[in-house]
């Protein structure tokens, strides 16, 4: 077998591992692609419990939904619209529009993005709490740039 | 010398342009919309920045968005590449107010040369020779009529705005002029914004012979010769090749002169292209001024040795050009072949997963592309995946070259017409010389039936 | 079986094994890959020596050894050892060194191959049974391509 | 001309010819070893012949089976490539002598250019400039410390059979002359199966200059200028270029007329290099005559605009040179950097899997590789994976290209050497101009202290 082939099959198992498939298939021309994870075993001896073979264990473990994933997953991410330089306050010397534990409604000015010497307000687009400021005041950002997080009320 | 320039485009365009900022020592901004993130003008240039979602008109059009991607980066100089802003005269006016080289000629220039009609009057006056047809815009029908009546019939009508074969109707009877004046009004309306249309001869069997031009900031205007861009569909290019097999030397000449008089008498400067229409006589009329550099570009730096897109930044930073006339030689034969990601039976473009993507080397063979080994087509842009070039010696090199390279080329995962290329250019017709920008046509309709 | 088709089978049994899969199928043009790993078995009984790891079970289910395979492989394949012409007699005029059925002794002539006008005789390995004549006389051949399928004794 | 072509070779070479062969319209037959059955020269050619198992002496060298590999397929001429059977005088006659056409000097010039010590007498005979040692092989140890004694130390001991630096010893000072020679001996008995050595004066910070030669059969030669080799490490070239930044016009002609002169004294004909050495003087000695085509004949190409490989085929079927001396111009400037997969640290070669290969491409770029998109590079032969050509209207031009070239080359799964050749193509004595053959060994040194 050519290593190539060798190292491909052997790529497919460590997305196999990685993933806790129970099955996968590809193909190169035409792109076929097929995955298949059947449910866990079930168990009914207690006795069993012990002697389960490694590879199950992983089997049925928890997926990719890690705490911190699932956490984040229900925040809203407010993005930049435009290309321009992120501010967080109308003026250097004023107090930034928000921080980190703002309530804030929707409709409210979270920040200015600054494009051709425009000034433009971006809005929160619910009401919720900042979680995070995302980007430094005075940085450029580009289009679908993440700025906050918010919870959401 | 610039320090940095902004590419406002994508696709093989912008890694050529980013290849020559490469070589001149020139930092490069590349902008992208949000599924062009992992291209491969992203991965070459030295920064990125996104611009908006795939569609072009949010994102490669977006003129707040490309300018503002220039300021936070702090470029002095966008080039636009072609397609995208680079024929829109507001873009080029507003880069000028903000005080970033557009690279390329003047808003004025733009604007003037995109209204066909405008341009083909003001070419009238200054003596060149332009297709019979009407002065300006029609307005009467009556005396819509009358025109064409002196004219003979067939007739075109095109949009004053139009490209791309978008906004023209060739008449052939006196009684479809009304109807084909209207659709083409309609047409031109809603592609261009601008529903002007003017009448021309219709010629069967051109030729279309155009002629690359550099001028400078100084008045120094030269040509590199011309380009035979004959094998089309549907008003697309789809072969060029330079020299042009319908030329000898006294009418290179002589075109060549009326090119450089064309662009004199606008004061052009930068990259430009003047459109001829030739028939089978050696007869040869104005069209139309490209004003931007154009896919086939890569012909002309082939048989000439000069690297055009260099010499856009080199001009647009200000520099006399280095060369005159008489220092640009033709030397041999180039031929180039658009591959597109299209069905090959309807020619529609067919975008999908690239799973395989090699491209053929060796001696006389460039190839212009911004795929990688394997790569996505979007639906979203041009389908041009590459650009293949064969040079040789002599046509019949070139044109074995350009044939062994098509054999070569590997594309894997989606259609192209990459077979399509082959039937042209084995081609008895295409392979003894000139054809006219009807050969492809007949070739697809002789498959058909 | 080339050498090289049982190489293959062989590194795929292996990759089979090291990653306690319990299918692995792969194709070459086109490259199609197709790997399964079962989740381990449902217990009902409390005997633990069921519960035999994936690993041992999967080395030891009857894999790729289909009947053919088996049957073929223990075939010996004569192959060219040099390029040139094959011929199955010495002359035109000639019986055929030997038939599909033959009986040959090890070290017999089975056949010529003609190169640079030398005539080069090929002989038999072992002793065995002629099962296969696998191509044509006067046909060229090329370096290492299989000549006659043997059954040794 | 020949209907069909079989190349006894493989890697880009075998692909390079093949290249030719479709664009002459000739049919090719590929020969391959046992692990290169999938390679792309097999794949490229319209037969393919498997002549043995990986080790090249018992399938590329396999004089028997190369052979009826020509026969069992009917072809009319055997294109050698370089290395492998390419200066094998014997495989020649073979040839000559069934009737299948060598693509390449007769039997009779390989013999007698391949013994560099009877190269070198003959030339000296005819009034080549060569450099100053010994007359003949070294026989009396006395004798060989007056000729050295003569000659000023350093000295060097060549072997006569020799090249790629094996049997060759620099001697600095007479006590190790005898210990020197009996090892060269040695090596060269061992290496080549010939312990005859001959001494040279040895040049401290040589150039290495050599003129690209086309000789037809009927008496026409014909030099292609020069290429500039100096970037060496252990007598393997790296890095080439033409033309060389170390000749003015003057010193050009004059090598010129010389290397026609070396190959006119021998009745050579076909494609040939005449090696000189260079001091930085400008004095300049034969070396040796290359009977092949060469690994860098792709810089001489792109500079003169001539298909060598076609060249060397039209010649050996028997047409004549269709060009004089005056129409060989050098345009622009080509440089060339043999990719090979080694050990950035050892510089030795680096087998393994390539998982991804991608070349550069644009303006000016050719590679020439007979690597797909991902590839394995086995033991058994040259580590040479690529060269990557960058061409341009001057050195600078030139220069910028390959640079930013090297930058986009992608090779994954393996190491390579394009991160030395960055080091070289970057360091301010290369882009001055002329290095000596110590430039490389020098830079080396640096970077490990």
């Amino acid at each position: 077998m050519a290593d190539s082939s060798r190292r491909e099959i052997e790529d497919i198992v460590e997305l196999l591992n990685k993933y806790h498939l129970t099955e996968l298939e590809f193909e190169k021309k035409g792109v076929r692609i097929r995955v298949r994870r059947d449910p866990a075993p079930t168990f009914t001896s207690s006795s069993v419990e012990a002697a389960k073979p490694a590879e199950a264990s992983s089997a049925s473990s928890p997926q990719p939904s890690s705490p911190q994933f699932s956490e984040l997953s229900h925040f809203l991410t407010v993005t930049s619209p435009i290309v321009g330089t992120f501010y967080r306050s109308s003026s250097p010397d004023a107090d930034p529009y928000v921080e980190e534990g703002s309530l804030v409604k929707k409709g409210q000015v979270l920040c200015i993005v600054e494009a051709m010497k425009l000034m433009n307000e971006i809005e929160a687009e619910a009401d919720g709490t900042v979680v995070k400021v995302l980007v430094e005041s005075t940085t450029p950002v580009e289009f679908g740039q993440p700025l906050f997080l918010i919870d959401p009320l | 010398m610039f320090k940095k320039i902004l590419i406002a485009n994508r696709g093989e365009i912008a890694l050529r342009v980013i290849r020559a900022c490469r070589e001149l020592g020139i930092r490069t901004v590349a902008i992208h919309s949000e599924v062009d993130g992992h291209s491969l003008h992203v991965r070459y240039a030295d920064e990125h920045v996104c611009v908006g979602p795939a569609e072009g008109a949010l994102s490669y059009r977006n003129i707040p968005n490309v300018l503002s991607a220039a300021e936070i980066t702090g470029v002095d100089a966008i080039h636009p590449g072609y397609g995208f802003l680079a024929e829109n005269a507001h873009f080029a006016e507003v880069c000028e107010s903000i005080g970033i080289t557009f690279i390329g000629p003047s808003s004025e220039h733009i604007a003037l040369l995109s209204d066909k009609s405008q341009a083909r009057a003001h070419m009238k006056k200054h003596g060149i020779p332009v297709l019979p047809g009407s002065d300006g815009e029609l307005e009467d029908p009556k005396e819509c009529l009358a025109i064409a009546k002196k004219l003979g019939y067939p007739v075109i009508v095109k949009a004053s705005a139009g490209g791309g074969g978008r906004g023209m109707r060739v008449v052939w009877h006196e009684e479809d002029l009304g109807q084909a004046v209207e659709s083409a009004q309609l047409e031109a309306r809603t592609a261009f914004g601008h529903g002007g249309v003017y009448l021309e001869r219709f010629f069967e069997d051109p030729r279309h012979i155009e002629f690359q031009i550099m001028a400078d900031h100084q008045g120094h205007v030269v040509h590199f010769h011309e380009r035979d861009c004959s094998v089309q569909r549907r008003y697309q290019k789809v072969v060029e090749e330079s020299p042009s097999p319908a030329l000898d030397e006294a009418l290179r000449r002589k075109m060549g002169q009326v090119a450089i008089k064309v662009m004199k008498s606008v004061k052009y400067r930068n990259a430009g292209t003047v459109e001829f229409l030739m028939d089978n006589t050696g007869q040869f009329f104005f069209m139309e001024v490209n004003t931007r550099i154009q896919v086939e570009h890569a012909v002309t730096e082939m048989v000439t040795g000069v690297d055009l897109i260099k010499e856009q930044i080199r001009v647009a930073a200000g520099q006399p050009l280095s060369y005159q006339q008489k220092d640009i030689q033709l030397m041999g034969h180039a031929i180039e072949c658009r591959i597109n990601a299209e069905d090959p039976e309807r020619m529609t473009p067919c975008p999908g997963v690239i799973t395989k993507f090699c491209v053929p080397g060796g001696p006389g063979i460039r190839v212009d592309t911004a795929i990688d080994t394997t790569g996505v087509v979007t639906p979203y842009y041009d389908s041009m995946i590459a650009k293949l070039i064969g040079y040789g010696r002599d046509r019949a090199e070139s044109l074995a070259r350009t044939r062994r390279a098509l054999d070569e080329f590997v594309v894997e995962g989606i259609q192209s017409n990459i077979a399509l290329h082959r039937r042209i250019l084995d081609h008895p017709d295409f392979q003894k010389g000139p054809v006219s920008t009807r050969f492809l046509d007949r070739l697809l309709t002789l498959q058909s039936a």
